[in-house]
C-alpha cells in the first residue's frame, strides 16, 4: 500500500515539473529560431512584414467576430455550435444578393449613363448590405436555436454537438443546392474597390494598405466594443452572464432563461452576419463553403483566447490571424504549414494552459 | 372557434410551404419526380406523364399539410370543426404559398430572365413541371385549388382516424409493435432457447461466408468500406461512446494505420515492401502509440480539450502529409501507389472476394474484443468516468489511466482499420483523410445508438451503405442526411439501438451471463 | 465462454473460406448465367454456344443483347469546386456518341459518373461500372489522382481508358496495359510553360507557386526543373497556398519580397483567381501570371474580372479548323454555351469518346442476336489506335499509352477573353 | 486502541477564505465520529481534504500513520477510505449491483486483456465479484432491486445503495456525508441502527456529517463541532450537548441563555407531568 502511493507521489511531481519545462524548452526553440530568421536570414524586409501583420490583422479581425459568437454560445450552453460558420456564410450570402440587385438598379446621370444604385447610393448600399446581412445571420442563430438546440436543452452535451453537426451540413448543402457550388464574385461599391487604397512607405517601399482592409478592421474592432458594452452595460448583458453562471439560479432570480439563450443566439448570429458581409467586402468570393474553414478557425481562435470568455476571443481571434499570416514567414517554413502553425500552438496553449490564455483557471479537480 | 385554434394551421401552412419552395428551389422537385416517374413508368402506368406524377405527389403533399393542421394536439380530441377549419387555413396558406412560387417563376420563365444564375437548380424544365406545363397563373390556380381540397381532405382523414375507435387502437398497437420491434429498453426477454441462438450463429456465419462470393464486386466494395466504418465506429465508441471523451479528430489515428501501413509496403518512395502482417502490425501499433501521445498531455484535464485537441491534430496530420516538405517521405499530395495486399503462406490474395473475408474476420474479431470489454471491470469504469469522473476517482479508479487506455485502443482499432483500407484500396492519400470522415463516425455511433455494438453496424450502413447505393440522388444526400440527424436528435436521441444494461442479480441469469462475460 | 467459441469457430471457417477461395471461385461464377456474372470472372472456357471464336482469349467477351445499350463510360467532378471539368467533358462526349453511336445497329450510351475527383469516389465508380457486362470503355478519368485509384480495377476487368485529361507523367509509367491518355502530360506542359517563359516572354526572374495539390505540385516542380536548365533564375522557394480558401496575400507578399519577373502557379482556376485579384495588393503590380490548363476557361475570367488581363495560360486548345467549328456550333447549341469555355478539354474529350468507339466498331461481331465485344481485342485496339483523325489533333498511341503527339499552345486574356498568345 | 486516521493542524485555503482552519482531529480504529456545524462550517471541506479532492495548504493527514495528503483521490479510495455524497451521487445510467460492482473496482486485480481474452483471473474474478455484489445488495436491503437503473430507485433506496457502492471497496473507513438527509423519522431510524451494524458487524470505522441531533447523540462515541472552518469542541456527546461555544455557534451570542430558559422550562413541563 505504501509503495502505490509513493509512486503516485513521485508520478505527479515528475507530471508538475514536466509541463513547464517542455514549455520552457518549446517556446525557447521557438523564439530562437525567430530570431534567426529575422535577423540572421533576414529573408525579409521591414515593409514585408508590415505587409504580413496587415494581412494578419484584418483576418484576425473577422475571425474575432466569428469567435465571440463561439464563445458567447459555449459559455451559456456549454455546446459547440458547429453550424456557426454556417451562419456567417448565410450573412455573406446576404450581403452578396444586396449588392448584385443594387448593382441591377440602374440611376443613369449624364455624366456617367451606366451608373447603378450601387455607385450612386454607395453608402446606403453598403449600410443595407450589412443590414440584410446582419438580419439573415441573426434570423437563421434564431431559428437554428429554436428549432434545432431548443428541444434538446437537458439533453448531454453530445446530442447538443452532433445536432450542430447535422445543422452545418444542412445549411452548407441547401446552399449549395440553391446558389450552386462555383464561388461567387461580389461586387463592391467603387469607393470600397478592393485592391485600392492608402499607399504608406515602409522603410522605402510603398505598402498598400487597402480601404476593404481598413474598412473591415475599423468595422469589426466597432462591433467588438458594442458586443462589450451591451454584455457590460446592459439588463440582457447582465443576464446573459447571470445565466452563464447558473442557469437555475438565475431562472430562480427571474431571468427567462430561454428569452436569454434566445437573445444569444441572435447576437452571436449578428456578428456573423456582419463578418460574412465583411469577407464579401474584403475576399470578393463567396460559395456555401465560405463558412466552414473561418468557423473551425474561429472555434480554435476562441478555444485559444479561453472559451467563454469574450475578450478571450477577441485575443484569440486577432492572435490566429497573426500567426496564420506572420508564422510561417518568421519561422521560415512553408505558408501551406500556416495551419500546423496554429494547430500546434492551439495545443500548446492547452497542454500549457488549459483554459486558455485569458481564461479563468480551472482548479484541477473541480468538483 | 379561438383565435389559438387556427394557429396550427397557419403553421402548417407555412412548414408546407416552405418546404415546397426549398424543394422547388433545389430542384428536388424535378429530380424526385423523373425517379417517381422512372419507376411507376415500368410498372405499368405507361400513361401517366411526368406532370400527372407531380400532379400525385402535390396531392399527396396537400393531404400530409391538412392532417398534420388537424393533428396537432392543441385542438380538442373530437371536436369536428376546429380540425377542419385548420385543416382549410393550412391549405390556404400551402395554397398562397405554391401560387406565389408559380406566378414568380413562371412569370421569370415567359419574360426569360435566366435565374439559375441565382438559383442554379431552378432549369425552364423545373418550372414547367411546377405550372403542371400551363400558364403560370393557371398553374397557380391549379395549386391553389389542389392545395385546398387536399389539405381540407387531409384534415378531414386525421379527424376520421382519431375519432374512430377501432382505427385508433390499430394505430396504437403497431406504434406498439414499431417501438417493440426497434429495442425499447424494458423489451429484454431472456430468450431462454438455446438452439435458436445457435441455429441463427450458424445462419450468420454461412452467410457470412457465402454472400461476400454471391455478390459482385461492387457490393465487395460497398460493404467493405460499410466494414471498415464498423471498425471505426468501435473504435471510437470505445473512447466516446463508454468512457465519454469525444474526439473529433478521429481520422488521425485513421490517417496515422494507413500510412504506417502504406509506407511499410509500397514500393514509392521507400520501397520497403514489408510483409503485410507485419505492416499491419506496425500499423495498428504506430496508431496506438499516438493515441497514447496525445493522450498523456490531455486527459488528465475534463471537459472538451480532447475533442479540441484532436480536431487539431486531424488537420496537422493532413496538412503535413501532404505538404512539399514530406513529400518525398510521404509521398506528398499524390499520397502512396501501389500499397501491398495481404499475403498468406506466400501466396498474395488480392481478389476483393477474400478481402472482403479479411474484413469480416476483422470486424469479427473486434466485435468480440470490444464485446468483451464491454462489461469488464475495465469497460464499467469507462462507464462510470463517462457518468460521473469525481465520483469515479473517489471509488478507486484512476480516470487518467483508464481513459488513457480507451484512447489507445480506440487509436489502435482506428490503425487497424486505416491500414485495411489502404491495403483494399491500394492506395492511400491525404485526401482520405479529411476531417469528414472523423464527423460521419461520430455521427454513425451516435445514430446507431451510442455504447452500443449492433447499433454502431446499424449506424455505418445507414451512413455509408445507404448513400452509397442511393447515388442516383447524390445532390441531396447530405442535405438529407443533416436534416435526419437534427430530427433524430430531436425524436431518438438515444440512436436506433439504444445500448442496455446487461441483467446481473437474477440467479437464473448468473449462471448464463457470468459464464459468457 | 460458447460466445467466444462461437467467435473461434467463426473466424477459422472465414480464413479456411478465403483460402479456398481462388480455387472455388470457377463453381458459383460457372452456375450464373455469363450476363450476371462480373465480367472479369467469367471463365473463357464457359462461354454459352454461339459466341464468336474470339471470346475464347482470356478476358472473354462484352454480350449486348439485342435492345441494349453499348455502355462507354466517363466518370469526373461532376459536383464540386471543380464540377465544371465533368460537366463539359461529358457534355462533348454525349455529342460524340450521338455522332457515332451505332455500332452494327447497337446504341452506345454514355454513362457519366460522379468521382468528386477523390481517389475514393473513383475506386467506387469503377467497382460499380465493371459490374455492368456491358460495360466496356471508359473515357476517363478526368483527374489524375482518381485515375490511378481506378486503374487497377478497370486493369483487372480489361476496360480500356482513354481519358482526355489526366495528365500525370507517373500514370503511363505504372506499366498499365488499359490506360491510354490523348492528353499531353504534365511533364510536357512543364517543359513547354517553362520554355515559353524563359524565350519567348524573355522572363528571366520566375518565382513559382502551387496550390499543394498533386497536379499543381507536379506542375510546379517540372517547372521549376526545367526553368532552371534552360538557365533561369527561381527566386525564392516554391510557394505552396492551402486550396479554398480566399486570403492568399500573406504567401503573396512573400513572393514579392523576392521581386521576381513573372509567377508560375500550378492549379486550378479557383485559388489562381484568388492569386491574380491580390497580386496588386501584396506588391505585385506588373507581374506577368502564368499557369496551366486548370485555370483556362471563363470561370477564372469571371472570377478574376479586370485583374484576369494579361495572364497566360498553357493548354491544349486545338487550332482553329473547319471541324472544330462544325462541332463548337452544334455544342453551343446543345448546351447554351461556347465550346471550351468551361474547360480547355471539351474538344479533347470529344475525340477520346469517338476514338474508343472507333476501337469498339473494330473489334466488335455480331452473332445472333447479340453483339459480342472481345475484350481483350478492345484493350490492344485502344492502345493500336493509330493515325486516328479527331477534331483536335490525330491520336497515335504509343507502347506506354501516350497518345497525344502535341505539345501545349498558349493563351492569354485579352479584353475578357482567352485568346492565342504571340 | 489504534488511531484510523488523524488531520493534524490541517488548513484549507480558497483565494481568501479559510474554509478549513487548523483542525485537528483523531479518529480511533471502530469508532464512529460525527462531525457537526452550521451550515458553511467547513465539514464537507474537511470531508473533501481527507477523501483526497483538495489537498490542505497546511497540516497533515495520516492514515494508519502514512501520510496521505496529496494524494490523488483514486489511490485514497483504493487503500480503504470510501465516502458517500450529501446530495447522492450515483451511476445513474447504471443498474444498482453495477453500481456496486464499480465500487469493487479496487479490490479486483484483472486488467484489460484479462478481459479482452478471457483468462481464468478474468472468470474467477468476475462470477467472485457479482457474488459479492449480490450479497452487499443484499446486506443494504436492496435485495430484488439490482438490475433496476440506478436513477429509477426511490430515494431512500438511492441513499443505501451509494453505502453499499462505498462498501464494495471493503473500507477500513467510511466517510458518510449528511447519510440520513430528507429522511422521515423511521427511515432515519432505520439508517442509524444501519450505519451502527455497519461498525459491528464489518468492523469499519465511521466518520459522518449529521444535522439530525438525535442520530448524532445516538450513535456517535466521538463529535467535533466545526464553526467558521475551526474545531470549537470535541468529546463525547454529553460533553457537547452542554458547550457554551457549540450552542452559540448554532444560535448566535446568547444562545446560551436562549438554550438555558428552553432546558428550564422542559425541566418544569416534565416536573409537571410527573
Amino acid at each position: 500500500m505504501k509503495n502505490t502511493s509513493d509512486q503516485n507521489i513521485s508520478k505527479i511531481k515528475l507530471s508538475k515539473f514536466l509541463r513547464p519545462l517542455i514549455t520552457f524548452l518549446i517556446s525557447s526553440f521557438l523564439l530562437y529560431r525567430i530570431y534567426e530568421v529575422v535577423f540572421i536570414r533576414q529573408q525579409f524586409t521591414p515593409d514585408i512584414w508590415v505587409r504580413f501583420a496587415i494581412s494578419g490583422l484584418i483576418l484576425g479581425g473577422m475571425y474575432a467576430l466569428i469567435a465571440i459568437g463561439y464563445t458567447l454560445v459555449y459559455g451559456i450552453m456549454f455546446m459547440i455550435n458547429f453550424a456557426h460558420g454556417e451562419v456567417m456564410m448565410l450573412g455573406a450570402f446576404g450581403g452578396y444578393f444586396i449588392f448584385e440587385l443594387f448593382n441591377f438598379i440602374p440611376t443613369p446621370t449624364v455624366a456617367d449613363p451606366d451608373l447603378t444604385f450601387l455607385n450612386s447610393q454607395p453608402i446606403l448600399s453598403i449600410i443595407l448590405a450589412f443590414v440584410a446581412g446582419v438580419t439573415i445571420a441573426g434570423l437563421s442563430g434564431y431559428f437554428l436555436e429554436k428549432i434545432a438546440y431548443r428541444p434538446l436543452r437537458k439533453a448531454p452535451r453530445l446530442i447538443l454537438l452532433i445536432t450542430a453537426i447535422g445543422a452545418s451540413t444542412a445549411l452548407q448543402n441547401l446552399a449549395m443546392l440553391l446558389f450552386g457550388p462555383t464561388r461567387k464574385n461580389v461586387i463592391n461599391p467603387m469607393i470600397l474597390e478592393r485592391s485600392a487604397g492608402w499607399s504608406v512607405l515602409v522603410s522605402g517601399k510603398p505598402v498598400l494598405i487597402t480601404y476593404t482592409g481598413v474598412f473591415s478592421l475599423v468595422l469589426s474592432a466597432l462591433l467588438m466594443v458594442a458586443l462589450y458594452l451591451v454584455v457590460q452595460k446592459t439588463k440582457l448583458g447582465r443576464s446573459m452572464r447571470a445565466v452563464a453562471q447558473d442557469k437555475n439560479t438565475a431562472a430562480l432570480m427571474g431571468v427567462d432563461v430561454d428569452d436569454v439563450i434566445s437573445k444569444t443566439f441572435i447576437i452571436s448570429g449578428m456578428l456573423a452576419g456582419a463578418a460574412g458581409v465583411m469577407w464579401d467586402i474584403h475576399m470578393g468570393l463567396v460559395n456555401h463553403y465560405t463558412g466552414f474553414l473561418p468557423g473551425i478557425k474561429a472555434f480554435t481562435a476562441a478555444v485559444m483566447g479561453g472559451i467563454g470568455n469574450i475578450p478571450g476571443a477577441m485575443l484569440g481571434g486577432i492572435l490566429l490571424g497573426m500567426l496564420e499570416a506572420v508564422g510561417p514567414a518568421a519561422l521560415g517554413i512553408d505558408f501551406q504549414l500556416k495551419d500546423v502553425i496554429a494547430f500546434t500552438i492551439l495545443i500548446l496553449v492547452l497542454i500549457v494552459r488549459p483554459s486558455g490564455i485569458l481564461g479563468e483557471k480551472l482548479s484541477e479537480e473541480k468538483l | 372557434m379561438s383565435n389559438l385554434s387556427l394557429k396550427n394551421g397557419r403553421n402548417a401552412g407555412i412548414v408546407f410551404g416552405i418546404i415546397i419552395l426549398i424543394m422547388f428551389s433545389t430542384g428536388f422537385t424535378l429530380i424526385g419526380n423523373q425517379l417517381v416517374a422512372k419507376l411507376i413508368g415500368n410498372e405499368g402506368f405507361k400513361g401517366l406523364d411526368q406532370f400527372k406524377v407531380f400532379v400525385i405527389f402535390m396531392v399527396l403533399m396537400g393531404l400530409w399539410n391538412g392532417s398534420t393542421a388537424a393533428r396537432k394536439p392543441a385542438i380538442a380530441k373530437d371536436e369536428m370543426m376546429p380540425a377542419i377549419a385548420n385543416g382549410l387555413v393550412a391549405g390556404l396558406v400551402f395554397g398562397v404559398f405554391s401560387l406565389v412560387i408559380s406566378v414568380f417563376f413562371g412569370t421569370m420563365l415567359i419574360i426569360k430572365v435566366d435565374i439559375r444564375n441565382y438559383l442554379v437548380n431552378i432549369s425552364p424544365e423545373s418550372t414547367k413541371l411546377f405550372l403542371f406545363d400551363q400558364t403560370p397563373v393557371l398553374g397557380g390556380a391549379y395549386h391553389f385549388g389542389i392545395a385546398l381540397i387536399t389539405s381540407f381532405a387531409g384534415a378531414f382523414l386525421a379527424h376520421f382516424t382519431r375519432t374512430n375507435q377501432s382505427l385508433r387502437n390499430f394505430i396504437a398497437n403497431s406504434k406498439r409493435s414499431v417501438s417493440d420491434f426497434s429495442g425499447s429498453p424494458k423489451v429484454v426477454s431472456t430468450v431462454n432457447n438455446q438452439y435458436f441462438k445457435i441455429a441463427s450463429y450458424l445462419v450468420l456465419a454461412a452467410l457470412l461466408i457465402i454472400i461476400p462470393r454471391q455478390w459482385g464486386s461492387y457490393w465487395n466494395y460497398v460493404f467493405g468500406t460499410v466494414g471498415i466504418y464498423v471498425l471505426l465506429g468501435l473504435g471510437l465508441n470505445i473512447i466516446t461512446g463508454w468512457a465519454g471523451q469525444l474526439v473529433i479528430g478521429y481520422v488521425a489515428f485513421f490517417a496515422v494505420g494507413a500510412y504506417s501501413f502504406s509506407l511499410l509496403t509500397s514500393p514509392a518512395p521507400h520501397n520497403l515492401m514489408w510483409n503485410f502482417w507485419i505492416a499491419l502490425a506496425v500499423g495498428v501499433v504506430a496508431a496506438a502509440v499516438s493515441g497514447l501521445l496525445i493522450g498523456l498531455p490531455i486527459l488528465n484535464l475534463r471537459g472538451d480539450y480532447l475533442a479540441i485537441v484532436t480536431l487539431g491534430l486531424a488537420e496537422i496530420i493532413r496538412i503535413l502529409l501532404k505538404s512539399d516538405m514530406l513529400t518525398d517521405f510521404t509521398g506528398g499530395p499524390r499520397g502512396l501507389q501501389k500499397v501491398g495486399g495481404p499475403t498468406l503462406l506466400g501466396n498474395s490474395i488480392t481478389s476483393d472476394i477474400d478481402f472482403m473475408y479479411l474484413i469480416i474476420i476483422a470486424v469479427l474479431v473486434v466485435t468480440f474484443f470490444a464485446y468483451r470489454l464491454q462489461n469488464s471491470r475495465t469497460g464499467k469504469a469507462w462507464y462510470a468516468i463517462n457518468l460521473d469522473e469525481t465520483v469515479a476517482r473517489a471509488t478507486g479508479i484512476n480516470a487518467y489511466s483508464s481513459k488513457l487506455l480507451a484512447l489507445t485502443l480506440s487509436a489502435a482499432v482506428a490503425g487497424l482499420a486505416g491500414a485495411l483500407f489502404a491495403s483494399r484500396n491500394q492506395f492511400t492519400g491525404p485526401d482520405d483523410h479529411a476531417l469528414m470522415v472523423s464527423i460521419n463516425v461520430i455521427c454513425l455511433v451516435i445514430v446507431g445508438g451510442i455504447g452500443n455494438i449492433p447499433g454502431i453496424f446499424l449506424g455505418a450502413f445507414a451512413l455509408k451503405g445507404l448513400p452509397e447505393i442511393l447515388r442516383e440522388i447524390e445532390n441531396y444526400r447530405l442535405l438529407v442526411f443533416g436534416v435526419l440527424l437534427i430530427v433524430m436528435m430531436r425524436i431518438r436521441p438515444e440512436g436506433f439501438l439504444p445500448s442496455q444494461r446487461p441483467k446481473l442479480e437474477h440467479p437464473i441469469d448468473l449462471a448464463k451471463s457470468g459464464k459468457e462475460e | 465462454m460458447k460466445k467466444s467459441l462461437f467467435f473461434v469457430l467463426m473466424i477459422v471457417a472465414l480464413l479456411l473460406a478465403a483460402c479456398g477461395a481462388p480455387a472455388a471461385t470457377e463453381a458459383p461464377a460457372a452456375e450464373a448465367p455469363a450476363a450476371e456474372a462480373p465480367a472479369a470472372e467469367a471463365p473463357a472456357a464457359e462461354v454459352p454456344a454461339g459466341e464468336p471464336e474470339a471470346c475464347a482469349a482470356e478476358l472473354g467477351c462484352a454480350v449486348i443483347p439485342a435492345g441494349s445499350t453499348i455502355k462507354l463510360g466517363y466518370a469526373g467532378p461532376m459536383t464540386g469546386d471543380y464540377s465544371q471539368f465533368g460537366i463539359d467533358m461529358s457534355n462533348a462526349m454525349k455529342l460524340a456518341v450521338a455522332d457515332f453511336g451505332d455500332v452494327e445497329g447497337f446504341k452506345v450510351e454514355l454513362v457519366a459518373e460522379d468521382d468528386l475527383a477523390s481517389a475514393e469516389g473513383a475506386a467506387a465508380v469503377a467497382n460499380k461500372l465493371v459490374t455492368d457486362p456491358t460495360f466496356v470503355a471508359m473515357a476517363g478519368h478526368a483527374f489524375s489522382g482518381a485515375t490511378s485509384a481506378a486503374m487497377p480495377i478497370y486493369e483487372k476487368a480489361g476496360v480500356p481508358m482513354l481519358s482526355p485529361s489526366a495528365t500525370n507523367p507517373d500514370l503511363t509509367k505504372a506499366g498499365s496495359t488499359v490506360f491510354n491518355r490523348s492528353a499531353f502530360t504534365d511533364a510536357q506542359q512543364a517543359d513547354g510553360a517553362a520554355a515559353y517563359l524563359f524565350n519567348t516572354l524573355g522572363v528571366k526572374k520566375l518565382a513559382v507557386m502551387h496550390d499543394g495539390t498533386d497536379y499543381g505540385q507536379g506542375l510546379a516542380k517540372g517547372v521549376e526543373a526545367k526553368y532552371k536548365e534552360l538557365g533561369g533564375e527561381v527566386v525564392g522557394e516554391l510557394v505552396a497556398v492551402t486550396p479554398g480558401e480566399s486570403d492568399y496575400s500573406a504567401p503573396l507578399a512573400s513572393v514579392a519580397a523576392a521581386a521576381p519577373e513573372a509567377i508560375y502557379f500550378g492549379g486550378y482556376n479557383a485559388e489562381a483567381a484568388v492569386l491574380v485579384n491580390q497580386m496588386k495588393v501584396a506588391g505585385l503590380e506588373g507581374v506577368k501570371f502564368f499557369s496551366g490548363d486548370g485555370i483556362y476557361g471563363k470561370d477564372f475570367i469571371e472570377k478574376a474580372g479586370a485583374n484576369a488581363e494579361g495572364v497566360y495560360s498553357a493548354t491544349l486548345v486545338p487550332s482553329a479548323s473547319d471541324a472544330i467549328t462544325a462541332f463548337n456550333t452544334v455544342y453551343k447549341t446543345s448546351y447554351g454555351e461556347d465550346a471550351g469555355v468551361l474547360s480547355a478539354y471539351t474538344w479533347n474529350s470529344y475525340d477520346s469518346a469517338s476514338a474508343l468507339i472507333a476501337a469498339i466498331k473494330s473489334v466488335a461481331v455480331v452473332s445472333g442476336d447479340s453483339l459480342y465485344i472481345p475484350r481483350g481485342a478492345l484493350v490492344a485496339a485502344v492502345r493500336g489506335l493509330k493515325d486516328f483523325q479527331g477534331i483536335a489533333g490525330v491520336i497515335t498511341c504509343q507502347a506506354d499509352g501516350e497518345c497525344n503527339a502535341s505539345g501545349p499552345v498558349f493563351y492569354v486574356v485579352k479584353d475578357g477573353v482567352w485568346v492565342p498568345a504571340e | 486502541m489504534a488511531i484510523c486516521i488523524e488531520t493534524r493542524n490541517v488548513s484549507k485555503i480558497f483565494g481568501g477564505l479559510t474554509a478549513v482552519n487548523d483542525v485537528n482531529l483523531v479518529v480511533e480504529d471502530k469508532s464512529i465520529t460525527s462531525i457537526i456545524g452550521p451550515n458553511g462550517a467547513g465539514k464537507t471541506t474537511l470531508f473533501n481534504c481527507i477523501s483526497g479532492y483538495y489537498t490542505p495548504e497546511i497540516g497533515q493527514i495520516l492514515y494508519n500513520g502514512n501520510e496521505i495528503h496529496g494524494l490523488p483521490t483514486f489511490t485514497i479510495a483504493s487503500i480503504g477510505i470510501s465516502r458517500t455524497y450529501q446530495n447522492i451521487r450515483l451511476f445513474s445510467e447504471m443498474t444498482a449491483i453495477e453500481n456496486i460492482m464499480v465500487g469493487q473496482h479496487p479490490q479486483q486485480k484483472n486488467i484489460w486483456i484479462d478481459s479482452m481474452l478471457a483468462t481464468k483471473r478474468h472468470r474467477t474474478e468476475y462470477s467472485a465479484t457479482v457474488e459479492e455484489a449480490r450479497k452487499l445488495l443484499k446486506f443494504v436491503g436492496l435485495e430484488g432491486l439490482g438490475d433496476h437503473l440506478a436513477k429509477n430507485l426511490p430515494y431512500g433506496a438511492q441513499r443505501r445503495l451509494e453505502i453499499a457502492r462505498a462498501l464494495g471497496n471493503k473500507p477500513k473507513l467510511l466517510l458518510l456525508d449528511e447519510p440520513t438527509a430528507g429522511m422521515n423519522p423511521q427511515e432515519t431510524g432505520h439508517m442509524t441502527s444501519f450505519i451502527r451494524s455497519l461498525r459491528d458487524d464489518l468492523g469499519i470505522t465511521i466518520i459522518l456529517i449529521e444535522h439530525d441531533m438525535r442520530v448524532v447523540m445516538d450513535i456517535s462515541d466521538q463529535i467535533a463541532v466545526l464553526d467558521y472552518g475551526e474545531k470549537i469542541a470535541e468529546g463525547k456527546p454529553k460533553d457537547i450537548q452542554s458547550n457554551q461555544r457549540v450552542i452559540e455557534a448554532y444560535l448566535g451570542p446568547g444562545g446560551s441563555v436562549l438554550t438555558q430558559k428552553y432546558q428550564q422550562r422542559k425541566k418544569l413541563r416534565h416536573d409537571a407531568k410527573s
